[in-house]
């Protein structure tokens, strides 16, 4: 079974050279760790930055660069700052090439939920509807299971929605599936989990097709 | 050169009566008018609807008319580091209208530019879009937002000059140019008042004619909301 | 009568202080000549510029710096660039205060013609739609007959429309009128000229009462 | 950093083929790509459909295309300074639609940022109007005009960066950001290529995720297309 980072560095494989990324907050910030040093790709935050670098040193904070979890932030060579127009402007107009974000649900038409907890937990969607409206890639990162053991991914959200039939791939502490017209299809597990165990932890649909290769996370 | 300076924040907030609508610059505590809030604190006037990403934390920004009870409606993308805010809002004393964040960009946006709606596919499907127009474009569906109405846009801005023109800097841009001209009247707040002719032409973000009135803030606390760093 | 000297110092006196100014090509670029010197103007030039001066001195034109009449131009201190989409959002926003156009015709509901001669002449509208659509406050400059001595104060443009029912001020080389739901009312009239002479030189209905002063342009 | 640099024109207009549609930035003469253009009239390419706000004069910008026939299609606010084009246009060897010019930045605009459609009052009564809805919003008239489809922009700004970052100059500016991802591969000749970092971030007009190609560009001529000057 993987933890947060474990996670964080399989969904990190599927960065490749040349691509505008776009980290939500949670598991999907710590992606940035874990991509191979040996290829370009800049990080797109939606409150107006482009080429976002990792966290200043003590005493370097400035209040005017954070990033979209309101964190210090620093920039790299080549970073530009603009407006929230543009910047739904990179991210709707399909711009930015690879977008991962948390769910507290997905279903098995690529319907998610992450946003709202009715009566409960009212934050607000942020950039998250735009996002998962907008993007032609779309990698979820979650836990398979919430905190009292339910699947995650569902025949159909029980929450309110987010997105409709967005989401494209989904990396787990359990597995990675990828969303198809027929439901979840298995495409790796994690280490040492065996596909009974994710069979009983996916309410919805699951394909299982051929031998299922075990992640390879090195 | 059109003057717009202003010499005291009481100027800035001139006009500003209850019930208006409000639209506020910023993201979390980034780039968020404090001069101008705190005058409204001050001023006293309620039942006001903010138009704002965030609504500030429990005893900074927005978080400080909040507790004042001067906030009859916010409108925001994500509230989600405000206590007060929260109780406010679960006990229905708070009416709140969540926006997906582009939509609330772009709704500024267009008033500033003077279109009435734009379709965006942001929200297709979910609550957000109940009650609005749906409608396919090339395969897609889309959702039909309309321009904001406001009386008064507060931005903070880095430079600006006496002509209403405002550069701004960092992140702490966010909202703030998107809001400028987008309300009937725009207050914008500068860290650095500067003589006309220093700005490079090339280099403002919000030419002055989208501005009403500007004036040099002062004291600003510029919060940080997350203060993460990395050791040497 | 007034020559174009003449209707552009009448138009002068329209433009009060803190007024933000668009000047359309022909006549209504003289105005700029005639503004009090008294009064803090700005014009904006529709291909992307806030703050216009005077033409530069011969040796110090600048190609990369022209008004949209694609002459070169200066700027002013307080000056500002900005490109296509934000200068039209100052137009169609309605934060110009002031719009100053030629026409070929008007109407007299409004209605003004101004960028195409079927089979004749088709140099397209430029700007000229979004500016009469938008503007609050527009003001036509124009003779008031044309080559043929026919009226362009019309019951109904006969030319492809710009815009419909948006004229609200007409200054001729022989009047001032302002566009009513009634027709053309009659407020100046150019020195030396008589209303009869208006009269006949207007197709559309016009609208006399009580005394017509002449117009002051000193 | 994502390397959007290239060396020479020729991989400039590669893949550019015959009946794609193509956004040329500029307004009149000024700020218009140049070096592009040049090497699509040595590419011959024919049938060309270009959106551009004016179609360059009988000698110089758009106009060496025209000379050639390699446009069939015209997409422009204004094109009153062309003998040549006049000729096609009446003898019917050029198709030309004339959209009004805020329309047309923002059809850029629209297609750069993701919005199939936006309403505008521009052109509203009139034969712009023609065949498209019409609608009322607030008591006032309005269109609803679509996002264009285009294959390449071709943009020219004055310095840039091998990122992609642009900064433009004076009114050179105009067309040229509104293009800049708004059609499937947009090439961005600078004035001067800087080496990455050298930009300020918070001057950077067109960040360089809206460029996929940047290049230096040679032996500028910017022409000027009327000079107008004063006497000391």
């Amino acid at each position: 079974m993987l933890d947060k980072n474990g996670i964080a560095k399989r969904i990190a494989k599927e960065v490749k050279d040349g691509y505008y990324v776009n980290l939500g907050i949670g598991i999907p910030t710590l992606v940035a760790n874990f991509v191979r040093d040996d290829i370009e790709v800049e990080f797109q935050s939606e409150n107006g930055v482009l080429g976002m670098g990792p966290f200043p040193y003590q005493g370097e904070e400035d209040a005017d660069i954070i990033n979209a979890g309101k964190q210090t932030i620093t920039t790299l060579p080549g970073a530009s700052f603009f407006d929230s127009a543009m910047s739904f402007s990179m991210i709707r107009g399909q711009h930015v090439d690879l977008t991962i974000l948390g769910a507290m649900e997905v279903a098995e038409n690529g319907d998610i939920a992450n946003w709202k907890i009715p009566g409960k937990m009212v934050k607000g969607m942020g950039g998250a509807m735009d996002l998962v409206a907008s993007a032609e890639n779309i990698i979820v990162a979650m836990m398979h299971t919430n905190k009292k053991g339910e699947s995650k991914l569902l025949k159909k959200c029980s929450l309110p929605l987010t997105g409709v039939g967005c989401v494209k791939k989904i990396v787990t502490n359990l597995a990675v599936l990828e969303v198809t017209n027929k439901g979840f299809k298995l495409l790796e597990r994690a280490p040492g989990i065996t596909v009974e165990e994710i069979k009983k932890a996916t309410e919805g649909t699951l394909i299982i097709e051929g031998e299922i290769p075990e992640m390879e996370i090195a | 050169m059109i003057n717009k300076k202003i010499d005291t924040v009481q100027q800035a907030v001139e006009g500003v009566t209850d019930n208006m609508t409000l639209m506020l610059g910023g993201f979390g505590l980034c780039g968020i008018p404090e001069n101008a809030i705190a005058e409204l604190v001050k001023l006293g006037v309620q039942n006001l609807t903010c138009i704002s990403n965030n609504a500030g934390v429990d005893d900074f920004g927005l978080g400080l008319l909040l507790q004042q009870r001067q906030i009859k409606k916010m409108i925001s993308s994500y509230v989600g580091e405000n206590d007060e805010f929260e109780r406010q809002m679960l006990s229905g004393e708070l009416e709140v209208e969540l926006t997906p964040q582009g939509t609330l960009a772009e709704k500024c946006r267009a008033a500033q530019a003077g279109f009435p709606a734009f379709y965006t596919p942001a929200g297709y499907g979910t609550e957000v879009a109940e009650g609005k127009e749906s409608r396919e474009f090339n395969g897609k569906m889309y959702i039909l937002e309309k321009a904001y109405e406001a009386d008064f846009a507060f931005v903070k801005a880095w430079k600006g000059d006496e002509a209403g023109n405002l550069i701004f800097k960092g992140t702490a841009r966010n909202f703030n140019p998107c809001m400028c001209g987008a309300a009937k009247i725009t207050v914008a707040e500068v860290e650095e008042l500067v003589p006309v002719g220093e700005l490079d032409p090339n280099h403002i973000h919000i030419p002055g004619i989208f501005v009403q009135r500007i004036f040099q803030g002062k004291n600003y606390e510029k919060r940080i909301e997350q203060r993460t760093v990395r050791t040497r």
